[in-house]
């Protein structure tokens, strides 16, 4: 990579983003090379993109702590449009997210891919394992509109190749198909919301308004501004898997490698959020309120949906992938907040919302990405993703079932992890909507709340499913179990993960004044001005009267009443004997006889019915002679996104029956070709005159 | 060097007689069913456009078109009417070839086309004082009246006759509207032409082997529509 | 530094361990007495508690750690969301720990680990009861949230003791909204705490049972836990219903003096509440479980009409 | 030695080339002598394009022949495809000879015919005669017709002779709008040559007739965009480029729609000139747009992989016309570098796609899969290709449409749902067929085959540094274009 001409010897959190990035790109091209030796390729090529992830980490914090903005140009890209980076404290926040996540993963990987060995080649994998994280350091770090959608699709087309790495089942490919069109069409819309930007923006030249510098400096006439935000909004939705737009998410997510799940789910999608945040708050500046709501609304309708969907899934990474979706509307809410609230001009408020999105952010790629690790080690210990055929695995794997536990509670926003710190934050943003003017936002943002809360308690109860019917009980496959448990490389990398997930869970009031200075940058507020005034403890936004929170006080709380009781008891403990199950008398217990994801769910399909596409049916084969007593009963159950039959149904079939009229153009006979050009010409002899 | 110059409207007029002799043998063509008589008529056609070509030379003066009208007269008149007299002899065609649309029609359309050709460079011939000014109507007619004969007619003969009736009316452009074009440009047309005379030769030999046949009604299979 | 706050906070807690049981046997005893029943007395929790922590556990062969640590994690959040509600005082250290998302949100845990307890032994019961408990926690926790926020906005705040302390302060009237807030709050924990008409506390019929499923495989002291805390549940819920809508009694900030009479407030209170536990519980049906569907509807319902009530009328 | 000398040289030795090939054709040699030719016209097209590098735009053999900014990229671009195309067919038609599909004679054609072919471009760029170019522009068609119908099959004929008759057809448009310039320009220039030339046209481009010229235009358009197979007149291109030998395909969709463009382009420019309005570029961003929407619906359907390609070869096409027919100095510049991209890019897909067709024994797209394992570099040669045609970074492909996009929503809004549809469609059409060849096993028909990586790893590989390092002459080059047409 060419930096500018003026070298310095100081070296600058860019320069080492630039280093990382540059490192990851090496790592693809060694991989290439170790072609021959697999295994070492895997170690190495894991080993050093961890060692080039942790570098952008430090980057980001560095950035973010600091509070400054540092840019580079590099000479490459067209020589009047070189590609622009620039990373400034919001760079920075999503450059250590993905960092910290993709440092994570690729510690897990060591462990991971090695499961391939004598199966297929993992170059591949490797390779755009590689390009793909590069990609999304470089989306965060892009500061003109060119790099930044070069860095997109390199990003888009590195995790389609991972989605097709085990290409020989179909719905691999089927999965990886949807994905890469649904984001390319946003990509293309992306594109042209640039364009408009670019369009009111001067910059020196024919290309100077390509630069997100230009456009900063640029004033956008309110429709056209509008007509950018939705084409963007648009784009990023598309990626961030937003309803009605996130059909392609679950269905690719699950068939890629569980490491490559976790990074897409975890931080992938981030992006989208990162490119939301950076158009609205920082290129237009100035918006209406209902753009605001437009997020709001959607990302509400995202949770809702997502979560009820996720109930129904037993494929546990299906399940994990509808959770991304109920996530990132989680995020959307306070987003659009803040942006209701930006508009409204009510600085203090808008950071709360920001930070709380944003803090959501950070927690979800974590929890998220330790939960598809999880289930990366269950899939790799019992080559199964349908959870129906698992179970008891808790016993074959305590590190695994452990781990996957805090991601649970994590995402159930249970206290006292990192998912109920952000979503508190939310609730709280939620509650201050009587100081908005309008009526309407009034009354209608509390009623997000109780959404919000339906989501929180729809989550806890599918996870209780995910765990339970996966960890708990007996093994319910039909073949043995030979279930191991998960190598060191990848206990340490769900390790590392968990603690940050208690780390961000118990210490906010750190993480919140570290990331203040974005806050302060584009809503122009501090929240750590209160958010933190009364030590490190006490989380208290807004103001310490309004609410208050300490997750440290509720973590060692609980361990102390925990720890008092467990001593108390066991001064005098009484015998603990191991004893065959009771299940008031019940003799014959059998592992069918368990409860399974299916019908786990049943109470919550049936009050939500109406959303699914279900399609029930029993199957009875009656014992001769005796109707009541079935000598064999099949169910099968049969569950559909609705949206696959009202939205995407007809664009395909659509599309088809475009084709097929625009067939009849091309009959074969070439008089009839001889008569088009014959009108062409009459018509546009016509037309000149 | 002795020139015998004639009136100018004398001139036009006789200028005009051939262009309506070329406008009527592209009609000719249009109607003629039998392939004998399209060639006959094509050559006639050819004729008409040789001696109006070398009588624009004579009245304006200028001596290349001498020189192309020598060029039409040995391709488009004696060149390659004897080609496609030895092909269809060597390949055994059948006389009568069908149209597509009956005979009334088309000749209505001809007339359209006419009239639409007479419309639409009319206010060229405002800003042209050539002598040869009103001819590019019929020029033009030409040329439609060539696509017209392709569209219409469903035979592999039939078509080559169409285009190079087009070709004749691109020629026939050339001289009226601007006395000519540079004389490469008419040496390059015309060795284009001879070429595309090879090959269609070839083809109809080919496709007279892969189809039994000259008929294009056959070659419809390369399509989308089902 | 004043030790007088940390004292009240300890008090508390010893309140709540203590009292929760008799309060339990305080509605049986009523409960008892309105079906025409000769009543164990109201100190038979008690000694139901004592005779299960002096037993052996029968551990079912199947069960892991999860359903071993569930009954001191259960206890523990529960005695933990004691110390921050107000009971006695609103003075408590403890308070700013959480405010009221967060106490909906301990009670949440303690849920989850008793769901996620219940699939550990893997029966049909277990997962049964997991799979309704969850159920019915997803539709009453958004409606209680709602309910809470009805009472936080018009109070502005979510603390608990600064809800009260703002009550105290007269800043806050009695409101259209707040009643229907109550009713809301009042069915939401009924569906919380497990009684009639959404499940029954005292059942082991198959088919009716909802929380009892969960933990039919525990014995020993890890039921006495259990049920301790699910006492404490139920004496938390008063107590919390009592901060929001009625706190008068608890006492206000600075003035220690008032605990003692704050205790006997307190008591009566749990009396008076206990009779309308019983009444509800004896007046009605235990409903079938998909009709619960209706009847959380409902509570989410009012609790909607609070919350559009205080901005509409208020 | 001066430009005309090194222009002679160009020309001369690829119609030296295709002299000896036709003489001496048969001798086991051909294939490599058609490489030396063709590599000799490459070096001198680089000796040419580093003139001009050095000195600007020039006259040379006279005022025979004109070189400027915008066409000497064009005949690198050509001559270096002819190089990249002939070592392909190397390998490709020896397979085939092996096969039987073509015999003696007719290879001894195909290399005569494929060095006129590349001659006949080349003048076509470098003539300064619109005349000249007209008449070597249906030379161009002239000697490809046969090599469509080389392997004698019904398909392969009836495509040719399509070709053959639409394109003669639309040539003979395109002569009578010639023909009407001439005539405007011989009233401002004067009788002769003279009036023909580009750079006098341009020059007096404000003086001539707007009527006539935009009646020309009309002609022109018609014509010309009957090369580029512009919908409605594409209806040839899609059997023509389908059912040739796949060397011809390449250099049919890479060459010479690039050529029918540069033509159209440099009319259009004299017709903006002399209209003073908009009416040319709008006829043309007509024309792209019907163009991109009807190609890329017709991608969906498409079950052989050589038709699809032609198809998306129209599609970018239309591009490339909307592009110039939007003016303004971003989408030119844009159309220019997609111009380039598009011909690298295509020929490489061709050339895999040559090697996976004849690993199948098919073209048919459901019959062809598993190349990611059965052929490495034939399966990520053609997904790259893929994934750079349907517009992917990091390949310049996406950078042209970049700068096209991002202009049509600025100076044409009302455009851009069009054209974000067609791309779409395009682009899921597109995948849609390449991965499933790609991807999967290998199956029990297929065939391994020795493949030429060089053509495909150069063209990749360029369309790779064009995506993410634009070299500054080719920049410059652009510029120098992008103002010369203003």
């Amino acid at each position: 990579m060419i930096f500018t001409p003026d070298f310095k010897l100081a070296v600058g959190p860019i320069e080492i983003a630039a280093a990382s990035i540059s490192m990851l790109f090496v790592v693809a091209l060694l991989a290439a090379l170790l072609k021959n030796s697999q295994r070492l390729a895997i170690t190495l090529s894991f080993f050093l993109a961890a060692v080039a992830s942790l570098l952008s980490v430090i980057a980001g914090i560095w950035a973010v702590g600091s509070g400054t903005t540092n840019q580079i140009v590099l000479l490459i890209g067209l020589p009047d449009l070189p590609f622009h980076m620039r990373l400034d404290p919001l760079a920075g926040f999503f450059l250590t997210v993905i960092g910290a996540l993709s440092f994570f993963v690729s510690v897990y990987s060591i462990g991971y891919v090695k499961g391939y060995l004598g199966h297929r080649s993992v170059t591949s994998l490797v390779i755009f394992y590689c390009l793909f994280l590069a990609g999304m350091f470089m989306v965060v770090l892009a500061d003109d509109a060119l790099f930044f959608l070069v860095s997109w699709e390199i990003m888009a087309a590195a995790s389609y190749f991972l989605v097709i790495f085990e290409n020989e089942r179909v719905e691999n490919r089927r999965a990886a198909f949807l994905y890469l069109v649904v984001a390319h069409v946003g990509a293309i819309a992306i594109l042209l919301s640039f364009g408009v930007l670019a369009g009111f923006a001067k910059g020196p030249g024919n290309f100077g308004g390509y630069t997100f510098d230009a456009m900063r400096q640029a004033h956008f006439p309110v429709e056209w501004a509008t007509v950018a935000f939705l084409l963007a909004f648009f784009g990023f939705a598309a990626k961030a898997g937003v309803v009605p737009l996130h059909v392609w998410l679950p269905e690719a997510h699950p068939v890629a490698p569980s490491n490559v799940s976790a990074l897409m789910s975890g931080v992938m999608l981030k992006t989208a959020i990162y490119g939301i945040i950076r158009i609205t708050f920082d290129l237009i500046r100035v918006f209406p309120w209902w753009w605001g709501a437009v997020v709001l609304i959607l990302g509400l309708l995202s949770a809702v949906m997502g979560v009820l969907y996720a109930l129904m899934q037993h494929d546990l990474k299906k399940l994990l992938a509808y959770h991304s979706v109920e996530n990132i509307g989680i995020i959307l809410i306070g987003v659009g907040l803040a942006m209701i609230f930006t508009s409204f001009n009510q600085p203090l408020y808008a950071a709360l919302a920001l930070i709380a999105g944003l803090y959501h952010t950070m927690n979800h790629a974590v929890f998220k990405g330790l939960l598809f690790m999880g289930a990366g080690a269950v899939i790799h210990a019992t080559n199964e993703r349908n959870m129906e055929e698992m179970g008891g695995l808790i016993h074959h794997m305590p590190w695994t079932a452990t781990l996957f536990l805090v991601g649970c509670i994590s995402i159930s926003a249970l206290p006292p992890f990192n998912g109920f710190v952000s979503e508190w934050l939310t609730f709280q943003a939620l509650l201050l909507s009587p100081s908005l003017p309008s009526p309407l936002m009034k009354l209608l943002i509390p009623m997000g709340a109780a959404l919000l809360a339906l989501t929180g308690a729809l989550a806890a109860a599918c996870f209780v499913k995910a765990f339970g019917v996966t960890f708990l009980g007996h093994w319910r496959g039909h073949h043995n179990p030979h279930a191991h448990e998960a190598n060191w490389p990848m206990r340490l990398g769900m390790l590392m993960a968990a603690l940050t997930c208690l780390g961000l869970g118990v210490l906010p009031t750190f993480f919140i004044e570290w990331m203040d200075v974005i806050a302060e940058q584009f809503v122009g507020s501090k929240l750590a001005a209160s958010a933190s005034i009364h030590g490190w403890m006490w989380l208290t936004p807004v103001s310490y009267h309004r609410a208050s929170y300490s997750g440290v006080i509720v973590l060692l709380g609980i361990l102390i009443v925990i720890s008092a009781v467990y001593l108390f008891l066991h001064v005098k403990p009484g015998a603990i004997r191991r004893v065959p199950i009771w299940d008031c008398g019940f003799e014959k217990i059998n592992q069918r006889m368990q409860y399974n994801a299916t019908s786990f769910a049943m109470p919550i399909r049936r009050i939500f019915g109406f959303l699914f596409n279900v399609r029930e049916e029993v199957n009875v084969v009656p014992h001769a002679g005796h109707k009541a007593f079935p000598k064999r009963l099949n169910y099968r159950l049969r569950i559909r996104d609705r949206l696959w039959n009202w939205i995407y149904k007809p664009i395909v079939g659509i599309s088809f029956w475009v084709s097929r009229k625009v067939g009849k153009l091309q009959q074969g006979r070439i008089q009839i070709y001889l008569l088009y050009s014959f009108i062409t010409i009459i018509i546009l002899l016509i037309f000149v005159r | 060097m002795f020139k015998f110059y004639m009136p100018v409207n004398v001139a036009s007029h006789i200028i005009s007689f051939l262009a309506a002799l070329v406008l009527l043998t592209a009609f000719g063509m249009l109607v003629q069913k039998r392939i004998y008589g399209l060639i006959r008529l094509f050559t006639w056609q050819g004729l008409f456009l040789s001696l109006n070509t070398a009588f624009v030379g004579y009245v304006a003066n200028k001596h290349h078109l001498y020189i192309s009208a020598l060029l039409t007269l040995s391709l488009k008149v004696i060149l390659l009417p004897y080609i496609l007299h030895i092909l269809i002899q060597r390949l055994k065609i059948r006389k009568e070839v069908e149209t597509i649309v009956n005979v009334p029609m088309t000749m209505l359309i001809g007339i359209a086309l006419v009239i639409l050709s007479y419309h639409l460079t009319a206010p060229i011939r405002e800003l042209s004082n050539l002598t040869t000014r009103s001819t590019l109507a019929v020029a033009l007619a030409t040329v439609m009246l060539g696509l017209l004969m392709m569209i219409t007619r469903k035979h592999a003969v039939t078509e080559i006759m169409g285009f190079l009736a087009m070709e004749n009316g691109l020629f026939f452009a050339a001289t009226s509207a601007t006395y000519g074009m540079p004389l490469v440009v008419e040496f390059g047309v015309a060795f284009d032409l001879l070429m595309a005379a090879f090959i269609f030769g070839i083809f109809f030999f080919q496709i007279n082997t892969a189809f039994d046949s000259l008929s294009v009604e056959q070659m419809a299979r390369l399509k989308e529509d089902d | 530094m004043n030790p007088y706050p940390l004292i009240v906070e300890m008090l508390q807690i010893a309140t709540l361990i203590v009292l929760a049981p008799a309060f339990v046997g305080w509605v049986r005893t009523l409960k008892c007495w309105a079906q025409g029943r000769t009543s164990a007395g109201l100190f038979q929790p008690y000694r139901d508690l004592d005779k299960l922590f002096s037993k052996d556990i029968l551990l079912p062969e199947n069960a892991s750690w999860i359903f071993r640590f569930t009954p001191y994690l259960v206890f523990g959040t529960m005695v933990l969301a004691g110390g921050i509600i107000p009971i006695l005082s609103i003075d408590l250290p403890l308070a700013p720990t959480a405010d009221v998302i967060v106490i909906v949100a301990l009670f949440a845990i303690g849920r989850f680990f008793t769901a996620l307890a219940g699939m550990d032994i893997g029966t049909a019961f277990g997962g049964m009861g997991s799979s309704r408990e969850m159920m019915i926690a997803s539709l009453a926790e958004p409606a209680m949230l709602m309910a809470i926020f009805t009472v936080s906005l018009a109070n502005k705040s979510t603390s608990l003791s600064q809800i009260v302390h703002v009550i105290y302060s007269g800043q806050s009237v009695l409101r259209p909204s707040l009643s229907f807030a109550l009713l809301a709050f009042i069915l939401i924990a009924l569906a919380e705490t497990g009684r009639i008409p959404v499940d029954n506390p005292s059942t082991h019929l198959e088919l009716t049972m909802i929380h009892e499923a969960m933990i039919l495989e525990y014995s020993g002291r890890h039921l006495a836990l259990i049920e301790w805390a699910g006492m404490m549940k139920l004496f938390l819920f008063v107590m919390m219903g009592m901060a929001l809508f009625a706190p008068w009694g608890i006492a206000p900030r600075g003035d220690i003096a008032a605990i003692p009479y704050a205790l006997v407030i307190t008591a009566l209170k749990l009396g008076v509440m206990g009779i309308v536990i019983v009444s509800i519980e004896t007046g009605l049906a235990k409903m079938r479980l998909f009709r619960l569907t209706e009847f959380l509807g409902a509570a989410f319902l009012l609790a909607t009409l609070g919350m559009l009530s205080y901005f509409i009328l208020d | 030695m001066n430009s005309s000398t090194m222009i002679l040289v160009l020309l001369g030795v690829s119609l030296g080339s295709a002299i000896v090939l036709a003489i001496a054709g048969s001798i086991k040699l051909a294939p490599e002598i058609n490489v030396l030719g063709s590599a000799a016209t490459f070096a001198a097209g680089v000796g040419l394009a580093l003139e001009v590098y050095a000195h600007g735009a020039m006259l040379a053999g006279g005022d025979f022949f004109y070189v400027d900014a915008f066409n000497v990229y064009l005949a690198v671009l050509t001559s270096f495809v002819s190089m990249t195309t002939a070592i392909f067919s190397r390998r490709y038609m020896k397979r085939e000879r092996e096969h039987g599909r073509v015999g003696h004679i007719r290879m001894r054609f195909y290399h005569a015919m494929y060095q006129l072919f590349i001659f006949s471009i080349l003048l076509c760029l470098l003539t300064n005669n619109v005349g000249v170019l007209w008449i070597s522009m249906e030379l161009a068609t002239l000697s490809t017709v046969l090599l469509v119908s080389l392997y004698r099959t019904p398909n392969a004929i009836e495509a040719a002779w399509k070709y053959f008759i639409l394109c003669g057809v639309g040539i003979a448009q395109a002569l009578f709008g010639t023909v009407l310039l001439y005539f405007a320009a011989e009233k401002v220039l004067g009788e002769g040559v003279g009036a023909l030339l580009w750079t006098n046209l341009g020059r007096v481009s404000g003086q001539l007739e707007p009527t006539v010229l935009s009646l020309a235009f009309v002609f022109l358009m018609v014509g010309y965009g009957t090369k580029m197979g512009l919908v409605p007149l594409h209806n040839w291109l899609p059997d023509a480029h389908g059912e040739g030998p796949t060397p011809i395909s390449a250099v049919l969709s890479g060459l010479l729609l690039n050529v029918a463009l540069y033509a159209l382009v440099r009319c259009k420019v004299l017709v903006d000139g002399a209209m003073k309005t908009h009416h040319a570029g709008n006829i043309m961003m007509g024309f792209g747009l019907i163009s991109i929407l009807v190609s890329a619906f017709s991608l969906l359907r498409q079950k052989d992989i050589k038709r699809m390609l032609s198809y998306s070869s129209i599609e970018h096409m239309g591009i490339a016309t909307f592009a110039f027919g939007l003016g303004g100095p971003i989408a030119t510049f844009g159309a220019l570098l997609h111009m380039l991209v598009h011909s690298l890019a295509k020929s490489a897909i061709f050339f895999t796609v040559g090697h996976a067709s004849q690993m199948h024994s098919t073209q048919e797209i459901d019959r062809i899969k598993g190349l990611f394992k059965g052929n490495p570099l034939v399966g990520w040669g053609l997904m790259f290709g893929i994934m750079a045609i349907a517009g992917m970074p990091p390949f310049g492909i996406f950078t042209s449409e970049f700068l096209i996009l991002t202009a049509t929503i600025k100076d044409a809004p009302i455009c851009a749902p069009f054209l974000l549809l067609g791309l779409g469609v395009a682009f899921a059409a597109l995948f849609r067929s390449v991965q499933s060849m790609v991807s999967g096993n290998v199956p029990a028909y297929q065939k391994p085959i020795t493949a030429a990586h060089v053509p495909v790893l150069l063209h990749m590989a360029l369309v790779f540094a064009i995506g993410i390092y634009m070299p500054a002459f080719l920049n410059q080059w652009f510029h120098t274009a992008v103002e010369s047409m203003r």
